[in-house]
């Protein structure tokens, strides 16, 4: 390593940084280096057993880990050198031409020598204070998802979770995946902050989410044995004696994630702080570069925001990296950066994105600033896509949900999708052009029931497993439902089972008629259960009993 | 303008100021504090908290830390903030024989100061040390030497001026000074308040200088850039903090000053180390001239870690967290500038001190504390006295 | 959800002179907690016990004296047959 | 929760209170950097890294500004704890 210069040097391997290294290699960029401090590369990556959101190029409905795994391939096929175990400690000469890293390992310290330098390094977990807030069992959510997802071991048996963002929800999914009783998630706010179909995903699965409640006190003498919950007003204050003691042995805490933005301030480079973002945030360019020429950023340490958005900015960040370095033309290099800026702007679109769009273009408008206003071709394009406003959106808002006047016989899918979510997995895992999304795609999803089998291929493929078959025809009394399944253990055809509503309460008891499950729904299996009629629209998922003996 | 009245008012709120201010309001002497940034965070933020006698050069110096040290013993029982007081005794580190003659002839012309110091065996040393490695050629020993947390000591002589009644403005910084006659009239601030004082005092350390040409009086004070480590809290490993020979050869040998300003890209580290009662180890230091550059760099970083390994080999299973440094602010002869100015009445300096800041902020604040009182110092302080800069520019 | 992954070897560490059986690949963190072992050291000044918190090498929560040194991050090292951990610190 | 409630550890490196932070303002800290050198919250092994949100939010609530106002603490090299062996070699 020592005497070789960089043209790129990316610090932190998660999504952000391993498609950026892949995008400026790609490009033509010659010695490029991943650099992490973790045992293993992929960032948060591996820690996400879930699939995700987003298009089919962000991987959409394809599990986190799977995704680490294809990037990584990606990455070694490219000849992009990876270094693990390597902590940066600093960097020196920021603002030369050649800037200098150091790193450190169990026992040694490197250099590392870089024309470019690509700063990918996440997120931090925030937490809150309360009496016992230090005791053990009280972890960060990803902590949680670190023992579980990465060494299979329960953060504890009965756990409350503090936070219904999507993190908050999604790991209180993989709780219950792992055999842990969630005993409550707790939200201060008085909606949930995460997507609708995370929250169903733990709702139907009895879990209670409690809004305007916060934690008051763990409590435990060597570790946490009880968590108080406590309610509060609209103002955030505590409500006098709503108290609510739950049994807990470990409490995770989901409240939000602050851009890990130590090495960029380190280096000097401009920031300012955004409440959209998650906090201080640097300045950068349309392009990803900081105020520092020569050292770019990408992902969550730009702005907490999603990893679709973190791959689309690893991309644009690498683009400009090969274009700096003279291995792409501007041309080039603006007409697919700004492509690329019109789709993160389709992940920022509607009520969740719009936010995060506002933020993110005044970042832009501020580094400008900062830089005196130079514009030059590099920002036109930039000026070009503000005006067009691009995606204006609001196409089709058609609320999905059966209609009165539907009297199909045969199956047919409910799409339980009510939120404006950046995703279109369902769109292009249908195989009949029966479910549309369309640009963008925060668009709801809208089914031509025309054209809908019934098939249930879906139902595996929607990574908020909000989509369910339901034939009312099935047989005179019966109805079948099909529905997303990704518990273990997985019920067998014939077996008897509890069915459970929309909110986890007990519906009726239904019989196994189908289980299916193929190499491509990874894990999600399909199963069809018979039901009485009258309760098709309610069952939503099923308790299956352990069996004796195995 | 909205205005103050004061009888004296304090430039720098560092420990030097602070301990200006503690003094006169002591002694019911209304004063104004002025510290343009907040609480610690320049030089008295960034240094460690040896107090260390035996570095002094015998003469005016060290009878000025003697005279401190007797200071710092009053101080620990009036002052009601704890600040970590504690007579540890010190050691300077020996590792040739060269440098065992250099020291030599330096401990005995300090006993001939009076100051109680002794050159003791390596064995004897590693009985109040054990952590200490065996390839010494012996250390010098004084019993008097003490550690104190200077941020407790700041942020405790700030309170004691508030509590004895004095005006502490945080925030705030002197713009202009009003002189009528060759008199000190008024202080302007930045806020645009005008605070008409008898006296002003500029304790403004590193940049004593800018607050000096505010009157006209040269204060030729520059910032030294020392760098320091820390690591993480560890068991006591060090009762007795340390220095090594370098550090004093740079003091006391003006040779060394100028070689060392003459060749800026050889780093120099004087080794200060020690370990505070919250158990971390503090190690310096580099002395660079950088402006005020306030960066840490990778070369000090492993030079101050090499040369710590060297001498105490065990801290090697150790982690470093931090480092940092601070502006020390030196004069071109190494002595610190105590004394009202020739040429501006009641324009009183006390800056300089490079080093000796904490060992001798309390005695400075008595000084200063007598000269606006009752005219004149408790006792000459003639080598100190700013006049001897007059006419000549800082270079 | 996953399962276990493939076989793995198993290995021995030692916790205050209880053996604790662990699987290689596993931190020393993951290991211990997975063992019920929840208390990892106590804090200097309070004396409170203190356990993993964030899985990452940043809080400091789970250190322990492993082999002989104090302030080791156990969430961030593997375990290692014949590995000796101590609880770090006095209890109240 | 109240002033003075119930001790509870803001720093959990330095294990500093709440009420130690509040005195700190209370003394005239405005700045992290301030109270990070009064009550050394901050100043342990992982360099404030969980607390200075904490603090920052108590720092907005005593003195009426906004978190957007109060800035930062300049981060220092090394940005993570570096075992001095790896220093280790010639002079």
């Amino acid at each position: 390593m020592i005497g070789r210069i960089y043209d790129m040097t990316v610090v932190g391997s998660g999504p952000a940084g391993l498609t950026a290294a892949i995008e400026s290699s790609r490009l033509g960029c010659k010695r490029v280096a991943v650099i992490d401090e973790n045992f293993v590369t992929g960032g948060q990556l591996f820690k996400q057993i879930h699939k995700f959101f987003g298009s089919k190029d962000h991987y959409a409905g394809i599990r986190g880990f799977r995704i680490g795994e294809l990037l990584l391939k990606e990455v070694s096929d490219l000849g992009v050198e990876t270094v693990t175990n390597a902590a940066i400690i600093g960097m020196f000469d920021a603002q030369a031409d050649i800037k200098r890293l150091v790193t450190a390992g169990a026992d040694r310290v490197g250099e590392i020598l870089s024309k470019k330098v690509l700063v990918a390094s996440g997120a931090m977990e925030n937490t809150v204070s309360f009496p016992g807030w230090t005791l053990p069992g009280v972890m960060g959510v990803g902590a949680a998802q670190t023992m579980m997802n990465i060494y299979r071991v329960r953060p504890g048996q009965r756990v409350l979770v503090l936070g219904a963002g999507n993190v908050g929800l999604i790991v209180a999914y993989q709780m219950l995946q792992a055999g842990i009783e969630v005993v409550g998630v707790v939200e201060a706010m008085s909606r949930i902050g995460g997507y609708q179909v995370h929250a169903d995903k733990i709702r139907r699965m009895g879990v209670p989410i409690l809004l305007s409640h916060t934690v008051k006190e763990a409590i435990g003498k060597e570790y946490v044995e009880k968590v108080v919950v406590v309610e509060l007003d609209e103002n955030q204050k505590e409500v006098p004696r709503s108290e609510k003691p739950f049994d807990a042995d470990a409490l995770c805490l989901a409240v939000g994630l602050t851009p890990n933005t130590e090495l960029t301030r380190l280096a000097g480079c401009k920031h300012i702080f955004n409440r959209e973002l998650g906090g201080l945030v640097p300045l950068h360019s349309e392009r990803m570069e900081t105020t520092i020429d020569g050292i770019y950023v990408a992902g969550d340490v730009a702005g907490i925001e999603e990893a679709s958005v973190a791959i689309d900015e690893g991309r644009l960040a690498g683009t400009s990296v090969a274009e700096d370095l003279g291995m792409i033309s501007s041309e080039s290099a603006a007409k697919t950066s700004k492509e690329r800026w019109i789709r993160l702007c389709e992940l920022r679109s509607e009520s969740f994105g719009e936010p995060r769009k506002r933020a993110k273009i005044s970042i832009v408008e501020e580094y400008w600033k900062v830089k005196g206003n130079q514009m030059g071709s590099k920002k036109r394009w930039f000026t070009e896509i503000n005006t067009e406003r691009a995606p204006s959106a609001k196409a089709s808002r058609n609320a999905p949900s059966i209609k009165s006047n539907d009297n199909r016989k045969g199956p047919r899918a409910i799409i339980e999708c009510y939120q404006e979510i950046p995703c279109n997995a369902c769109e292009t895992g249908c195989n009949f052009g029966a479910i549309k999304v369309g640009f963008p795609m925060t668009n709801l999803p809208d089914l031509d029931l025309d054209r809908c089998k019934g098939c249930g291929i879906c139902v595996a493929k929607c990574p908020g497993l909000a989509i369910f078959v339901v034939d009312t025809s099935y047989s005179e009394k019966e109805a079948t439902v099909s529905l997303p399944y990704e518990m273990l253990p997985v019920p067998e055809v014939g077996q008897e089972v509890e069915v459970l509503g929309k909110l986890g309460g007990f519906v009726c008891k239904g019989k196994v008629i189908r289980v299916v499950h193929t190499k491509d729904f990874d894990e999600t299996r399909v199963v069809t259960i018979s039901v009485p009629k009258e309760c098709a629209t309610e069952a939503r998922f099923i308790r299956v009993a352990k069996r004796s003996g195995k | 303008m909205p205005e103050l009245k004061t009888e004296v008012v304090v430039v720098g709120g560092g420990l030097i100021g602070s301990s200006i201010a503690y003094y006169l309001s002591e002694r019911g002497i209304d004063v104004v504090l002025l510290e343009k940034s907040g609480l610690c965070l320049e030089t008295s933020g960034a240094c460690s908290g040896m107090c260390f006698i035996q570095s002094k050069k015998p003469g005016p110096t060290l009878r000025l830390a003697l005279k401190g040290l007797e200071e710092y013993d009053i101080l620990r029982k009036e002052l009601s903030y704890p600040f970590e007081y504690r007579q540890t005794g010190g050691m300077i580190l020996v590792e040739n024989n060269s440098e065992l003659e250099l020291m030599e002839s330096f401990v005995r012309s300090q006993k001939e100061n009076g100051l109680d110091v002794k050159i003791i065996s390596v064995k004897e040393a590693r009985e109040k040390c054990p952590s200490l490695t065996e390839n010494l050629v012996g250390t010098t020993y004084s019993p008097l030497d003490c550690q104190i947390d200077p941020l407790n000591l700041n942020v405790g002589l700030i309170e004691g001026v508030k509590k004895n009644g004095g005006t502490i403005l945080l925030g705030v910084s002197a713009e202009k000074i009003g002189v009528k006659n060759g008199e000190i009239k008024s202080v302007e601030t930045n806020e645009g308040t005008k605070i008409a004082t008898d006296f002003v005092v500029n304790a403004a350390g590193v940049h004593a200088h800018e607050v000096g040409a505010m009157v006209d009086v040269n204060v030729p004070v520059m910032p030294k850039r020392g760098q320091v480590i820390v690591t993480e809290k560890l068991p006591e490993l060090l009762p007795v903090p340390m220095l090594d020979v370098k550090y004093i050869m740079a003091k006391v040998r003006p040779s060394a000053r100028k070689e060392a300003a003459s060749k800026p890209e050889k780093l120099d580290v004087g080794l200060a180390i020690e370990q505070t009662v919250a158990g971390t180890i503090l190690s310096g230091s580099t002395r660079e001239l950088v402006g005020y550059d306030t960066g840490v760099t990778f070369q000090a970083m492993t030079a101050i870690a090499r040369i710590m390994l060297r001498y105490l080999p065990v801290l090697e299973n150790f982690a470093m967290i931090r480092a940092f440094s601070g502006l020390r602010p030196c004069t071109p002869d190494g002595y610190p500038i105590i004394g009202e100015a020739s040429t501006v009445r009641r324009f009183v300096v006390a800056a300089g001190h490079e080093g000796d800041g904490v060992a001798l902020a309390p005695i400075t604040g008595k000084i200063v504390s007598e000269i606006v009182a009752r005219g004149a110092p408790p006792f000459p302080i003639d080598e100190f006295s700013p006049k001897r800069f007059d006419g000549k520019q800082l270079s | 959800m996953l399962g276990r992954f493939g076989d793995q070897n198993k290995v021995t560490i030692h916790l205050d002179g209880k053996e604790i059986e662990a699987y290689d690949g596993d931190s020393v963190a993951a290991a211990l907690w997975g063992s019920d072992v929840k208390v990892f050291n106590h804090s200097l000044r309070f004396r409170e016990p203190r356990g993993p918190a964030c899985m990452i090498g940043l809080c400091n929560c789970c250190d322990m004296i492993v082999d002989g040194i104090p302030n080791v991050r156990t969430c961030i090292i593997p375990v290692r047959n014949g590995m000796k951990l101590s609880v770090q610190g006095k209890t109240k | 929760m109240n002033e003075g409630e119930c001790q509870v550890v803001i720093c959990r490196c330095e294990e500093v209170t709440e009420e130690e932070i509040r005195e700190a303002i209370r003394k005239g800290a405005r700045t992290f950097s301030e109270i990070k050198k009064i009550t050394r919250a901050g100043m342990g092994i992982c360099q404030g890294k969980s607390c200075q949100r904490l603090v920052n939010r108590i720092l907005a609530e005593m003195t009426g500004r906004s978190v957007e106002q109060l800035g930062f603490d300049t981060p220092r090299p090394p940005l993570r704890p570096i075992k001095l062996a790896v220093f280790k070699g010639t002079d």
